[in-house]
């Protein structure tokens, strides 16, 4: 296959899934080698972005996703009036960040960081499909771990969990701030 | 009962947990060393009236004074009285160490600072909008099932998200007594507007509950204190009439 | 609102539409007249296939429509069939739900309740059977009423609709401190 017509097959692909796509499933849906899909992809994004397309290519959450640019955000977000991107709350994001960064985390041990009851706002992120049931852990009443979602990394832009800015700097700066 | 007329908050309560002034009952219930719980609130209302009665002169600023008391107590009362979520315990949630405590405080506003990053990360991404529409319909007809993995339960739970209400504003912050007094304020205000003087009960004769004439009257109070009623009362237990002032009125 | 600005938007559009966009609903949505709209839109068709791109832009019946290209078709089939874990796409889930629990409901009520115009998921899912007519409501316009089939049901299992699990233990557990 040359190199217009793996582009074209990429394209298409890309624009009827609805969830990321792995460089590895791309390369076995156009049985081309995993290591020229993924220089493709590379030189796509790039085009889109050189040419003003109105869409943008990214690698996120584990795979490439094709969406609309940012530069035309604001008539999408006319049109498509949906609630999926609405704000989340301080409650919320605090949450998530203990989550993305301790998971797989049970309830109570977000509780315990947060200082605060948290079923609510857990569930809530549930709901949104930004955190979801990871597994349980072993022990007494073997309580449900929470982790974050493909989608969370989908919505930050991030290929993957180790792309999250690291904590550790955060901590020391904090510890060596005030008693 | 004993009293003493120095003062409002010197007359003594006779309570099953606590004899004395009232001045150092209501210090020890707002620094938490009696249990609000235990206290009688109308019963000490009930002698703080007794000993109004006897006074030989209302005086507004001791009333005043034991109605912020009062309403201070009711609140911590309804804050104690209220059913909460089941929270973990103080001592679950500080791990029982200090040091153990600290760390965590250190550990949470390190997940604070992360929060706003995150925060940004999710404005930024908001401006990309994924297709969700699937396949075109050209190519419906390559999959005639697509309830092959859709489950009931799945059903339910897509349902819940997309019907539940949008969650109501979170109001357990603030004090529910203050923000009545607030409506209540603006009620008096605008009566008061087109009636300009007005007897107290006439004020309150819509009121249903003694809690809204209370309400009502802490609003009158705040008023007062503000310069924009003057309030005169002929006797003790006597009708309340109250008056735009005239600067109020020019407004 | 210059050329390259205007192809940017309107691509945008098209790509994130389930169903064909009139030219006059696109001018209306970029706030650019429906003359210069069309023009652009004509020139954007060329342009998709000049460039081989995987996706294809037509004029049909209800108006102007993104797609894959017909050249990517074997993929595009390919992918489709290989792909049994997600069928029924996210919008087509959950208009189903909306339909199964709100029943009767009317494609205005149903793009209400998920913040984005549904008809093209409605046909979609009233073409597979799952939906269908199911009367008209009073008053004006006397709109469409849509429930669930009988083969939505046998689908699922279910002898009738008072079998689906109920809601309302969902809908309790929500919190008043949201994420």
């Amino acid at each position: 296959m040359d190199d217009i017509a793996l582009r074209q097959a990429l394209e298409a692909l890309l624009f009827v899934s609805d969830e990321p796509l792995s460089a590895g499933s791309l390369a076995q849906a156009v049985e081309v080698d995993r290591r020229t899909v993924e220089s493709t992809l590379q030189a796509m994004t790039d085009d889109y972005e050189t040419r003003s397309s109105g869409l943008a290519l990214r690698n996120v959450a584990g795979g490439w996703r094709l969406s609309t640019h940012p530069d035309a955000a604001p008539f999408v977000e006319q049109f498509v009036l949906s609630n999926r991107h609405a704000r989340l709350t301080k409650a919320g994001l605090e949450t998530l960040a203990i989550v993305a960064y301790k998971q797989p985390v049970t309830r109570h041990q977000v509780a315990a960081i947060r200082g605060v009851n948290s079923d609510g706002v857990l569930r809530a992120l549930t709901d949104r499909g930004l955190v979801s049931e990871v597994g349980r852990e072993e022990g007494p009443g073997r309580p449900v771990l929470y982790g974050t979602s493909p989608e969370f990394l989908e919505r930050l832009g991030l290929p993957s969990l180790a792309a999250l800015p690291p904590l550790a700097p955060l901590l020391g700066a904090a510890s060596g701030e005030d008693a | 009962m004993t009293e003493d007329r120095t003062g409002v908050g010197e007359f003594a309560v006779e309570l099953p947990v606590f004899s004395g002034p009232f001045r150092l009952l209501a210090e020890l219930l707002l620094e938490h060393r009696i249990d609000v719980c235990d206290v009688s609130v109308a019963a000490v209302t009930d002698g703080f009236l007794a000993h109004a009665a006897d006074a030989e002169r209302w005086d507004l600023e001791e009333a005043t004074w034991f109605v912020a008391v009062g309403a201070s107590l009711l609140e911590l009362k309804v804050g104690r009285l209220m059913p909460k979520a089941a929270d973990p315990d103080e001592e679950d949630l500080l791990g029982g160490s200090p040091d153990l405590a600290y760390a965590r405080s250190l550990e949470l506003a390190a997940f604070r600072t992360v929060a706003l990053d995150l925060a940004r990360r999710f404005e930024d991404g908001s401006r990309y909008f994924a297709r969700e529409a699937g396949p075109p319909e050209e190519f419906a007809h390559l999959y005639p099932d697509v309830m092959e993995n859709v489950t009931a339960d799945q059903l339910a739970a897509v349902a819940a998200v997309a019907l539940r209400p949008p969650p109501l504003v979170d109001l357990s912050h603030v004090q529910p007594v203050r923000a009545t007094v607030e409506e209540a304020l603006e009620t008096m205000r605008d009566r008061l507007a087109s009636l300009r003087t007005a007897w107290f009960r006439e004020l309150v004769a819509d009121c249903d509950e003694r809690i809204h004439v209370v309400v009502r009257f802490l609003a009158l109070l705040e008023m007062y204190r503000e310069g924009h009623v003057e309030l005169s009362q002929a006797g003790t237990f006597g009708e309340i009439e109250v008056r735009l002032t005239a600067a109020n009125g020019a407004a």
